[in-house]
């Protein structure tokens, strides 16, 4: 489902990753942890195509990243679900809208949709926020909303950046949850969190692989974590 | 929030780009004053034009061809001349002066009690010619052959300067309307750009929620659009309510061209239009530059 | 990036507001366009100025008296009106033609072979008047009451209309230079607020960690005037070489004013110093209503 | 130093807290906890003059808040260091200006600010980033300018909203010293987390209180925590 060959990317003259490669199969469920500064999100960037990488291939649902098409991007970027560790929204419509954005440019439209849209707000708690302004959310709301439409529209690929960052433990557990529903449906996970205690609480539930980021080079993190 | 409507994908095409703020009133503000410039300086430009052509059709058309010979040749030479003149192109009409008229013609220098039996007047023929006048030099070399008592005296002559003063007026005017028409593509080119630099984020979020760049290409250039027109008509109307009001409006004197007639009326009806064309343009342009630039 | 010379003040003040970008393009060519049409707007009123004044001095300044009378009190009568003449205000000059020059005037009628020995002519006295000319009835009544046989023509009066249009044109000028600063002065007011509107985060920041709203509008105000100041001069400049290079420059014909001469020069000039003075005002303005929002 | 007074907050017809009092005396350290939503960042918000109560009075620094000049509200922000949530930087500074920002407003230059400035830098990790522009850092470098700005004029109270959201553990560790160290300097702190974890930490290092907003009220947590 995803495959990073390769991979170098560097900025300015510091380079963060020189030799990196990873496959993610279809249906499976990866952490990535790493300390701050790791390149956690820029591993994410890489998988959401927002980033091309200096060296190396990256290859998406079966297809090779590097020359796509802008169409092409925006095809497959609708089978792609993306939480970004700051979540951006189009501040001046509501949450509900924000959230069912991803149907809405892509004319998916309708009943079933409005539905669907209902019951993702409930569940990630912000049925009472559906017609507030992104500005107004809280830190941990945000990245619910973020959530909610990273979802929206079943994608087959989930890419969450630190979705329990803001929040509570319990609703960390909640939101794990949702990813192990999805994970369970067939869809490939990769969520990057700090939070290994997260990482343990899923560990229980879901064979979930660990990617550890550290100095440049990706390693698997044993049981020992 | 009406989310059935929303989803419905027009409706979303409308929603996205932020539907007031700064950025709203930049573009609806620049493409209105820009608008307003450019009917005021096509009104400007045409009371020029209009000008311009009257004084070179009131002024530039007369002359006289004045023959003084001897008794037994002034009829003869003055057949020639007329049938001269009726063969002249640039020469609209010529008809001798009669005894009556010629008076008239002397009596700010004289008075009416001229002993004109006294006198032996020249014959006088007057001539109304077009703008360009005949080919003077043509003209005399023929009368100078066949009517060798004639003299041709353009009265134009004096009014020469008028007439190129109300030309260069003219071509002053257009030319600044040429340059209003561009300052206004720059001013309104500039909004839709910053605009959209502005709601980069919007952008950036319909990118990552997997908007195809020619929807949300669409959206940018319909709403800007939609602004520049609007705000180009209500420019425009302020415009022609401006020209309305002007010193010396429709009614009197000589720029009584100030003010639309007829035909003109098309050229002010345009500015809206080609403001939302200019707008839909540099939109189109900018956000495909923008999006490019985007992976 | 040298972090000593960041914290000294005057430099933070320098570099806080962002120095390129949209935002900063923005007040550069609002200001530097709207300069450019400031000026050249500002040489086409000139020119329209000087137009009418040339035209009002040239053409209104002529008038004829024509003395009519038995031979016994001509010569009393043309005493008695130019006496009158050299009293009336209005009347710049006075002077009797001579024979050679009623000769001269009568040539274009009459050809030179006149017989004018045969003719009792009138006394022909040439006035020259100022641009408003003399109290016309004033002066017919005195010329009636003093002598009778004297008739006042004045050749002024087919001029009028042409007196009328430059004085016209004039207004018209300065009226379209009066928009375009007001136009100026609502563009760059709009650039500069929309650049504040744009900076919102940046002032956000700045209130955050303590900078007083003086100190952040000093911040703005500096930047935007700089800029517009800047924008202004460049639009001047070739508002000033565009207008040198008009049809019709500055060496030929009646609109010879097109361009600056001498004291003229002040208001090209004054033109980026009003658009700084504008953008500063509207920057403190717009910032003080930022600011006083924000807690 | 920092004092609710009945104070209440309502959004529309939503009513977040109806009568919040609390009194955080100089020099004590204090967490503040509670679900996503339950108020903490308005909180915060409150005590940093961002906003105003619908009720109710905020005292701060011996003064009352309401009807205070602006220059005076700028004036107690230099005296006080507040790391946001989403932490807000001028984009187009470089990270070491950022940081010097409150320095720099308020002409406190010099040798002496060069020298903090560069200490603090290496303090937090971003010795290497400091010319980078702020959009080019990782969440949690974001995060840690932004304490790094909070505590650059040595501020007599400190307020971080969740200051160790995006970071590992080691690095929450780092911080949390970081402000304890601050306390024992005699600053108030009041630092609102979800982690409790980091608040188990804490207890053993300082006598810290641990306030909970819950349901629109305060509650101070006991020792079951
Ligand atoms: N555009 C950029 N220019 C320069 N440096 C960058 C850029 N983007 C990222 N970096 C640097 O690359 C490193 C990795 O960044 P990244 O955001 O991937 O870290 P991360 O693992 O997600 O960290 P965190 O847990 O704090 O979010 C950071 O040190 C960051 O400063
Ligand atoms: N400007 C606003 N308009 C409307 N509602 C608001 C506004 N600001 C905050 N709220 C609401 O008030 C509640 C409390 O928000 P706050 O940001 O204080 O929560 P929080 O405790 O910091 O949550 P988190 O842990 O998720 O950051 C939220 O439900 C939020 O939606
Ligand atoms: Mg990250
Ligand atoms: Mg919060």
């Amino acid at each position: 489902m995803i495959e990073l060959d390769k991979v170098a990317v560097s900025f300015g003259d510091r380079t963060l990753f020189s030799d990196v490669s990873l496959i993610l199969p279809p249906g499976s469920f990866h952490f990535l942890t790493g300390p701050s500064g790791s390149g956690k999100t820029t591993l994410i960037r890489l998988c959401s195509m927002e980033m091309q990488p200096n060296s190396g291939q990256v290859q998406l649902l079966g297809k090779t990243v590097s020359g796509l098409s802008q169409n092409n991007v925006s095809a497959m970027r609708q089978r792609l679900g993306v939480v970004h560790q700051d979540s951006r929204f189009i501040d001046h419509l509501s949450v509900a809208e924000n959230v069912a954005l991803p149907a809405a440019v892509t004319g998916k439209t309708g009943r079933h949709t409005e539905y669907q849209l209902e019951e993702l707000l409930a569940w990630v708690g912000l049925a009472g926020q559906a017609k507030n302004l992104p500005p107004e959310l809280s830190g941990g709301e945000r990245q619910r909303a973020a959530l909610a439409r990273a979802v929206m529209l079943s994608p087959d690929v989930l890419l969450a950046d630190e979705p329990t960052g803001n929040v509570d433990w319990d609703m960390s557990i909640h939101i794990l949850e949702l990813l192990i529903e999805l994970n369970k449906l067939g869809k490939t996970v990769l969520c990057a969190t700090h939070d290994l205690n997260l990482i343990r609480q899923a560990k229980s539930r879901v064979s979930a692989k660990v990617l550890r980021l550290h100095g440049g080079a990706i390693e698997i993190a044993g049981a020992g974590l | 929030m009406n989310l059935r409507s929303f989803l419905s994908r027009d409706a979303t095409l409308n929603r996205v780009v932020p539907p007031s703020g700064f950025t709203a009133i930049l573009t609806l503000v620049s493409s209105g004053v820009m608008a307003f410039l450019a009917v005021f300086t096509l009104a400007l430009a045409m009371a020029a034009g209009d000008l311009a052509s009257n004084w070179e059709a009131e002024l530039a058309g007369t002359a006289t061809v004045r023959i003084t010979a001897s008794d037994d040749v002034l009829e003869a030479e003055t057949e020639a001349v007329l049938t001269a003149l009726s063969q002249t192109p640039g020469v609209v009409s010529s008809r001798r002066l009669d005894l009556s008229e010629q008076l008239e013609l002397l009596a700010p220098w004289f008075g009416t009690g001229l002993p004109l039996d006294e006198l032996r007047l020249p014959v006088l023929i007057d001539i109304m010619e077009t703008a360009e006048g005949p080919d003077r030099t043509g003209l005399e070399q023929r009368l100078a052959a066949e009517a060798p008592g004639a003299v041709y005296e353009s009265h134009g002559r004096w009014r020469a300067p008028l007439v190129e003063a109300a030309g260069r007026l003219r071509t002053l005017g257009y030319f600044a309307l040429f340059l209003i028409a561009v300052v206004t593509g720059v001013m309104i080119t500039l909004a839709a750009s910053t605009s959209l630099a502005a709601n980069a984020q919007v952008v950036d979020v319909l990118r990552l929620v997997g908007a195809k760049n020619g929807w949300i290409t669409g959206a940018f250039v319909l709403r800007f659009t939609v602004r520049a027109i609007l705000g180009a008509f209500i420019g425009t109307l302020v415009g022609i309510v401006a020209v309305a009001l002007m010193p010396g409006g429709i009614e009197t004197g000589i720029l009584s061209g100030l003010g639309f007639q007829g035909a003109e009326w098309i050229w002010p009806v345009l500015v809206p239009i080609i403001a939302g064309g200019t707008a839909a343009g540099a939109t189109f342009l900018s956000a495909g530059r923008t999006l490019r630039s985007a992976l």
